[in-house]
C-alpha cells in the first residue's frame, strides 16, 4: 500500500558552488515519482536556472547521485515516497567530490582514484586469440561477479567517512573494482595491482564502517571486497610479492 | 595506512587479545582479595614469566597504539602523513619508555 | 551544518560502534601510559605504589577505573568485529553483532564494578 | 567569449562507438593527439551503457558469419548496405574477442566454461553474447577504464557539440563547435579528423527508451552541413515501455520483452487481453505487430488511466515473477508499481534509430576529414535492427574509425583553418535564445512529442503525415521566438534543452518527410495507406539532404551486392536451421 502523501513537498535544493545556500521550493506530489523528477520539476516549472546531472534514467549510467535528506542516493531509482521525511527533502550534491553547480559534483577525483587501484584490465592474450575456458561456478567467477555491477555512481565513496578524512584513500568503489580483478583469472596485471593497493591510500585504510555496504544502489557489497583485498595483499606481503 | 603498517596494528591486535583476557582476569583475581602493592609485587617479583608477558604486552601495545594515534591524528586531526608520523614515533617511545619501565619496576622492585 | 554536505547520514548502530571504537582505542592510548606511570612508581618502593594504590580506593577514581576497564572491554569486541569482517567470510548479521559485542563490554564493566 | 583548442582526432562521443574510436586511433599511432568529447561524462552517458540484452555475434560452434549476416539482412527487410552488413557481422567476431582478451569484459558461459549465446528475436541462432543482463555496463565500463587509463587521450566532459565547422575552402571539416556545459564557455576544437559518434536518440517521441541527453545532435548537425541521411522513416519502437505518468522521467524505460516471453498478459483500460485479436501468437507475436496492437488499442481510447495498458504477471505467480525478474521487478516498485503481483502501466516506446548518415564501410563520408560510426550512421540495419546488433554497430565501426583515421591524417596532413564566418554563425545560433523574450521551451516539448506520437509514429498515414510536418513547422517557428533569461549559462539545462529540441525539430522533420516519401510498409516503417512492402527486388532507400533550409528527398536503389532477394548464403541444409 502506497502510504497517503500529502499533495506537496517541501524540497530545500543547494544552489551555488562551495559557498552556496539552500533554497526551497514547493513541488507537487505524484504517485509515481522519483526525487530526479522531484528536481526535474524545479527546473522546468520552478528555477529553469537550476543544475543536476542525469543520462539514462533508470539506473544504470549511475549520472545521478545527489545527498537527499542526508544520505547519498541515486535519484532517478529513489521514489520519493522512501526518503521524504516529515514533509521534507533537502537534497544536496554528492559529498566528498568538489561540488560544480548546484547539485552537480565533479566525479573526475572519483575517477583518477579508479585509476590509482589499477581497476582496468590488463590483458594477457589478444584479439586474435579464443576466448579463455572459465567455468562459472568456479570460486574466483563467482567472486568477481559477486561485485562487478557496479555502475559507478559515486554513492559509496560519498558516503564513507574514511574517504571524508583522508583525501588519499581510494575508496570503495576503486578498491571494489580492484578486487574483481585480482578474481579475474585472465588479468594479467596483479601484481601491480595488488602493490597498489596495498600502498599509502590503499584498501588498509578502510576501518569497515559499512556505509558503502549498507547504501550501495546496487546491492554490492564493497566492505567484503576490501576484506577481500587486505586478506590477499596481506599474504602477498608475507610472502614477500609486493614491489 | 599501507600493508606493512597494516600487518603491524592487526597482528598486534591478535596477539593482544590472549594477553588482555588474562590481564583482565588477573585484576579481578586480584581485586577480590582487595588490590595491595605487596600482592601486586609478589606475584611479579622475579618472574620471568609475568616479565616476558608484560613486555610483550607493552611491546604489542606500543607498537598497535602508535599506529592507531598515526591513522586518528591524520583522519580526525588533519596531518599530513609526515607528522603523523611524528606523532606515531612519539607515543610508541612514551608507551614502550614508561611500560618497559614499569615492567621493570614491577618484576625487579 | 552548513555547506553543500549535511553530513547527518549514518548514524546507525554499526557506524556509532565504529566510532566507539575509535574513541576508545585514542582513550586507552591516552590511559595506558598513565597506567605505566603508575606501576612504574614501584621503582621507588612498594609504599609509594601502596599509597597510590590506596588513592585508587578513592569511589570517584574506581568509577574511571571502571570505565577504563569498560573501555578495554569495548575496544576488544569492537577490534574483533573489524577482525571477523576483514578475516573471516562475509555475514550479514553485522548489527547483531555489534549490539551483542557492546552488551558483553557492559556486562564486564558491571560485573568489574560489582566485584570490587 | 572563444576559447580554442587544437588535436589531430575529436571524436563526438563516449558510447562503444566513441570510445572505441579512442583506442584504435592510440593503438594505430600512439604519438598522435586524441581528445574525445561527451555531452555528459565520459562513457556515463549515451545509450551503449544501457543494452540489456546483449550482443551479437557468430562465435558460438554450429553458427557463422553468413547466417549472422542473412539474419540482419532479413531482418532490415532487404533495405541494409550489404557491405556495411557484411562488415558489422564480420567484424564483430574479432570485436568480441578483443572485449573480451584486451579490454577486460567478462562475457556470461556455460557451465563448461565456453561461451554462452542467448536467443534472441528475430534470429535463426542463439548468439547473443551478454554479462547478464546488464550487458552495457559491462561494455562500456570495461572501455571507459581503458580509456582513463591513457592520459594521452585528452577527456573533454560535459562538452556538447553545437557545429560541425567546415575549412574556409568548404572541401573539409576543419573541426567543431562546442560549449562547455559546465562554464557555458564556447570552445572551437581545430582537427585534422572529426568523428561523429553522437548515438542518434529518437527522443522526440512522447515515450522513448534512450538515455536522456541523447537528442539526435549528430544528425542535426550533419543535416545544417548538407550532409545525407537515410533510411531516416526507419524507427524502431519497443512494444513495453513503464508509464509512470506525468512528469516522470522514467516514463518510456523499457521493460524486458522476457516478460511478454514468459507467458506476461497485456490488457487493456477494460480489462481484456487483446493481443489474440491481432495475432495467433497473442503476446509472443514481434516486436513491430505487438507495438502496433498496443498503438490501435490505445488510439481506441480503450486505456488505463493514464493513457497507457497494462502488462500483468501475477497469474505466473508473484513469488516466481520476483525471482526471475528480480532487476525488472525492483525498478517497477521504484516508481511505484507492483509487477510481481499487481498490473503495471506501459506503453510502446521509441526505442532506436535505424536511419544516419550516409557512409563507406571505412566510416568516412561525403565530407573528407568528417568520419562517422554508431547510431548516428545509417545503412547496417535497413527496415530494422536486430536486438544485439545495435552495440555490435557501434563498436565495429567506432574500432574501424579508430584505425582509419590516423591514415587519413597522414595522407591529409595538416590542420585547416577553419570557416571563421560558420563559427560565429554557430555561435549567434545557439545564442539565439538568450536574445529572445522568454518563452515556453517545455511547452514546446510537450507539443512536439505529442505530434510526432500521434502523427509520425507507430502507424503512419499520408494525411498523419502532411499534419505533422505543418505541426512541426510551427513548432519549430515557436521554437525560434522562446527565449531564455542569460543570467548564467553555466551548467544551464534550460538553455541545453532549448539546443536539444531546435536537434530534435530538425531531424522530426526528416523523419517525416522520409516517412511520406516511403509508400510501402517496410519494418518498422507502416503505412496504413500502403500496407504492403512492396516489390522486393526494386528495393529503395530514402536519401534526404537539406540544400539552403529546405530538404531535398531522393531514392536511391539498393545494391544487392552479396545476396539478392530470395537468395540465401545458406546452404538449404544450413537455411533449415
Ligand atoms: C534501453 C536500451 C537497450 C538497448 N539494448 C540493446 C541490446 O540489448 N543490444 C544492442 O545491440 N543494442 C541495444 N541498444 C542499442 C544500443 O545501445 C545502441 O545502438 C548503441 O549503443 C549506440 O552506440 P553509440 O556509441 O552510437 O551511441 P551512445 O552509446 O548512445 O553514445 C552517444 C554519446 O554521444 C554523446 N553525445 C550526444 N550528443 C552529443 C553532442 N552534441 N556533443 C557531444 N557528445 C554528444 C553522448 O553523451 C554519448 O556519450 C539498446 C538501447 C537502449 C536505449
Ligand atoms: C585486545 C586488544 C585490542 C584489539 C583486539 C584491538 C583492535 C584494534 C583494531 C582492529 C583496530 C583497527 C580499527 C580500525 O582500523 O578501524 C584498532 C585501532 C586502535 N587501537 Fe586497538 N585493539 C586492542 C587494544 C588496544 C589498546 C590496548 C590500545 C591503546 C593503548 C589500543 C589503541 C588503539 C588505537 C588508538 C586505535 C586507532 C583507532 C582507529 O583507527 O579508529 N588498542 N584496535
Ligand atoms: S559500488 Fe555501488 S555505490 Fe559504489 S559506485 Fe559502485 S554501484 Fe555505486
Ligand atoms: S564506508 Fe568506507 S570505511 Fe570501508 S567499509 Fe566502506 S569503504
Ligand atoms: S540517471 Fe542514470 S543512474 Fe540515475
Amino acid at each position: 500500500m502506497t502510504p497517503e502523501v500529502a499533495e506537496t513537498v517541501e524540497v530545500s535544493l543547494w544552489r551555488g558552488r562551495e559557498d552556496g545556500r539552500y533554497q526551497t521550493f514547493t513541488v507537487p506530489l505524484r504517485q509515481s515519482q522519483t526525487v530526479l523528477d522531484i528536481v526535474t520539476w524545479v527546473q522546468r516549472h520552478a528555477d529553469p536556472t537550476l543544475s543536476y546531472r542525469f543520462a539514462c534514467r533508470v539506473g544504470v549510467c549511475g549520472s545521478c547521485a545527489m545527498t537527499v535528506n542526508g544520505k547519498p542516493r541515486w535519484t532517478c531509482r529513489t521514489h520519493v515516497s522512501k526518503v521524504v521525511d516529515d514533509g521534507k527533502l533537502e537534497i544536496g550534491p554528492l559529498a566528498n567530490l568538489p561540488v560544480i553547480k548546484d547539485l552537480t559534483a565533479d566525479m573526475a577525483p572519483f575517477f583518477e582514484k579508479w585509476q590509482k587501484a589499477e581497476g582496468r584490465f590488463v590483458p594477457s592474450q589478444t584479439r586474435a586469440d579464443n576466448l579463455a575456458v572459465v567455468s562459472p561456478e568456479s570460486a574466483e567467477r563467482r567472486t568477481a561477479d559477486a561485485a562487478i555491477e557496479c555502475i559507478n555512481c559515486g554513492v559509496c565513496y560519498a558516503a564513507c567517512d574514511t574517504v571524508r578524512w583522508n583525501d588519499s584513500y581510494m575508496g570503495p568503489a576503486a578498491l571494489n573494482r580492484a578486487w574483481t580483478l585480482v578474481n579475474d583469472v585472465r588479468d594479467a596485471g596483479n601484481r601491480s595491482r595488488l602493490s597498489a593497493v596495498a600502498s599509502d591510500g590503499g584498501c588498509h585504510n578502510c576501518h569497515s564502517h559499512q556505509s558503502c555496504e549498507q547504501l550501495c544502489p546496487a546491492n554490492l557489497n564493497p566492505t567484503a571486497s576490501i576484506a577481500g583485498l587486505k586478506r590477499r595483499t596481506m599474504q602477498a606481503y608475507i610472502k614477500g610479492e609486493l614491489g | 595506512m599501507n600493508v606493512r603498517l597494516y600487518f603491524l596494528q592487526r597482528a598486534t591486535a591478535m596477539l593482544m587479545v590472549p594477553l588482555i583476557i588474562v590481564h583482565v582476569v588477573v585484576i579481578f583475581y586480584a581485586t577480590r582479595r582487595g588490590l595491595s602493592a605487596a600482592e601486586i609485587l609478589s606475584r611479579t617479583r622475579g618472574s620471568l614469566g609475568w616479565a616476558t608477558y608484560y613486555s610483550l604486552f607493552v611491546i604489542a601495545a606500543t607498537v598497535h597504539a602508535g599506529i592507531g594515534v598515526r591513522t586518528v591524528s591524520i583522519e580526525w586531526g588533519g596531518l599530513r602523513p609526515r607528522s603523523a608520523d611524528a606523532v606515531m614515533w612519539g607515543m610508541g617511545f612514551a608507551l614502550l619508555v614508561l611500560g618497559l619501565r614499569a615492567v621493570t619496576a614491577v618484576v625487579l622492585a | 551544518m552548513t555547506g553543500p554536505h549535511n553530513a547527518a547520514y549514518r548514524r546507525d548502530a554499526l557506524w556509532i560502534f565504529a566510532q566507539i571504537h575509535r574513541v576508545s582505542g585514542v582513550l586507552l592510548a591516552i590511559f595506558l601510559p598513565v597506567h605505566f606511570l603508575a606501576l612504574g612508581l614501584a621503582i621507588e618502593g612498594e609504599a609509594r605504589l601502596q599509597g597510590f594504590i590506596a588513592w585508587t580506593q578513592n569511589p570517584f577514581v574506581k568509577l574511571a577505573e571502571t570505565a577504563l576497564l569498560f573501555t578495554l572491554a569495548v575496544h576488544l569486541l569492537g577490534g574483533l568485529r573489524v577482525l571477523v569482517i576483514e578475516n573471516l567470510p562475509w555475514r550479514p548479521q553485522q548489527k547483531q553483532m555489534a549490539l551483542g559485542a557492546a552488551a558483553i563490554a557492559a556486562v564486564v564493566a558491571v560485573a568489574f564494578l560489582l566485584s570490587v | 567569449m572563444l576559447e580554442r583548442l587544437q588535436t589531430d582526432i575529436l571524436i563526438l562521443g563516449t558510447g562503444g562507438a566513441g570510445l572505441f574510436a579512442a583506442l584504435h586511433a592510440l593503438q594505430a599511432d600512439p604519438d598522435i593527439g586524441i581528445t574525445i568529447a561527451s555531452k555528459g561524462l565520459l562513457g556515463k552517458s549515451g545509450c551503449t551503457r544501457m543494452v540489456q540484452g546483449g550482443y551479437n555475434v557468430s562465435l558460438i560452434p554450429g553458427d557463422s558469419v553468413e547466417r549472422h549476416f542473412m539474419d540482419t539482412i532479413e531482418g532490415g527487410k532487404w533495405l541494409p548496405d550489404q557491405q556495411l552488413a557484411w562488415t558489422l557481422v564480420e567484424k564483430a567476431v574479432e570485436r568480441v574477442r578483443e572485449l573480451e582478451n584486451e579490454i577486460g569484459c567478462f562475457f556470461d558461459r556455460n557451465p563448461d566454461g565456453s561461451l554462452h549465446g542467448k536467443a534472441f528475436a528475430g534470429q535463426t541462432f542463439d548468439r547473443t553474447v551478454h554479462k547478464g543482463d546488464l550487458t552495457g555496463i559491462e561494455i562500456i565500463n570495461r572501455l571507459m577504464e581503458q580509456v582513463w587509463a591513457r592520459p594521452a587521450i585528452r577527456r573533454l566532459e560535459e562538452h556538447r557539440a553545437v557545429a560541425l565547422i567546415p575549412a574556409k575552402d568548404g572541401a573539409s571539416v576543419a573541426g567543431v563547435l562546442m560549449i562547455d556545459v559546465r562554464t557555458g564557455v564556447f570552445r572551437f576544437v581545430q582537427a585534422k579528423a572529426v568523428l561523429l559518434a553522437t548515438g542518434g536518440g529518437p527522443t522526440m517521441y512522447r515515450y522513448h527508451t534512450p538515455s536522456g541527453d541523447k537528442s539526435m545532435d549528430g544528425l542535426a548537425m550533419a543535416l545544417r552541413l548538407g550532409l545525407p541521411l537515410r533510411d531516416m522513416e526507419m524507427v524502431q519502437f519497443h512494444p513495453t515501455g513503464v508509464l509512470a505518468g506525468r512528469d516522470t522521467r522514467m516514463t518510456g524505460t523499457i521493460i524486458e520483452e522476457g516478460l511478454r516471453g514468459a507467458g506476461g498478459y497485456l490488457i487493456n483500460g477494460g480489462n481484456e487481453r487483446f493481443m489474440f485479436t491481432y495475432d495467433p501468437r497473442g503476446e509472443r507475436a514481434t516486436r513491430d505487430i505487438v507495438s502496433r496492437a498496443m498503438f490501435e488499442e490505445m488510439r481506441a481510447g480503450r486505456t488505463t488511466k493514464e493513457g497507457g495498458l497494462y502488462i500483468s504477471m501475477g497469474h505466473l505467480g508473484p513469488e516466481k515473477v520476483r525471482k526471475q525478474f528480480k532487476g525488472m521487478v525492483e525498478r517497477c516498485a521504484d516508481c511505484g508499481f507492483d509487477l510481481a503481483g499487481g498490473l503495471v502501466e506501459v506503453v510502446p516506446t521509441a526505442h532506436y534509430l535505424m536511419g544516419g548518415v550516409i557512409c563507406a564501410v571505412d566510416t568516412s563520408t561525403e565530407l573528407p576529414g568528417l568520419f562517422v560510426a554508431g547510431e548516428d550512421a545509417g545503412g547496417m540495419h535497413g527496415a530494422n535492427r536486430l536486438g544485439g546488433n545495435g552495440v555490435a554497430n557501434s563498436t565495429v565501426f567506432g574500432g574501424i574509425a579508430g584505425d582509419v583515421m590516423p591514415g587519413w591524417i597522414r595522407s591529409n596532413p595538416g590542420h585547416r583553418a577553419p570557416d571563421e564566418s560558420a563559427i560565429e554563425a554557430g555561435i549567434a545560433a545557439a545564442t539565439h535564445p538568450f536574445r529572445q523574450k522568454a518563452g515556453d521551451v517545455n511547452g514546446l516539448r510537450e507539443r512536439l512529442l505529442d505530434v510526432m506520437w500521434d502523427d509520425v509514429g507507430i502507424i503512419r498515414t499520408a494525411d498523419s503525415l502532411g499534419r505533422g510536418l505543418a505541426h512541426l513547422d510551427a513548432i519549430d517557428g515557436e521554437l525560434h521566438e522562446a527565449g531564455i533569461a542569460d543570467t548564467d549559462r553555466a551548467f544551464n539545462l534550460t538553455w541545453h534543452d532549448w539546443l536539444n529540441l531546435k536537434n530534435l525539430v530538425a531531424t522530426s522533420k526528416v523523419i517525416a518527410a522520409a516517412a511520406m516519401r516511403r509508400q510501402n510498409s517496410r519494418g518498422a516503417h507502416f503505412r496504413t495507406d500502403f500496407p504492403d512492402e512492396g516489390d522486393l527486388p526494386t528495393s529503395t532507400f530514402t536519401m534526404v539532404r537539406e540544400e539552403h533550409g529546405k530538404l531535398q528527398i531522393a531514392e536511391e536503389p539498393v545494391q544487392f551486392t552479396i545476396v539478392k532477394p530470395g537468395e540465401s548464403l545458406l546452404k538449404s541444409k544450413d537455411a533449415a536451421e
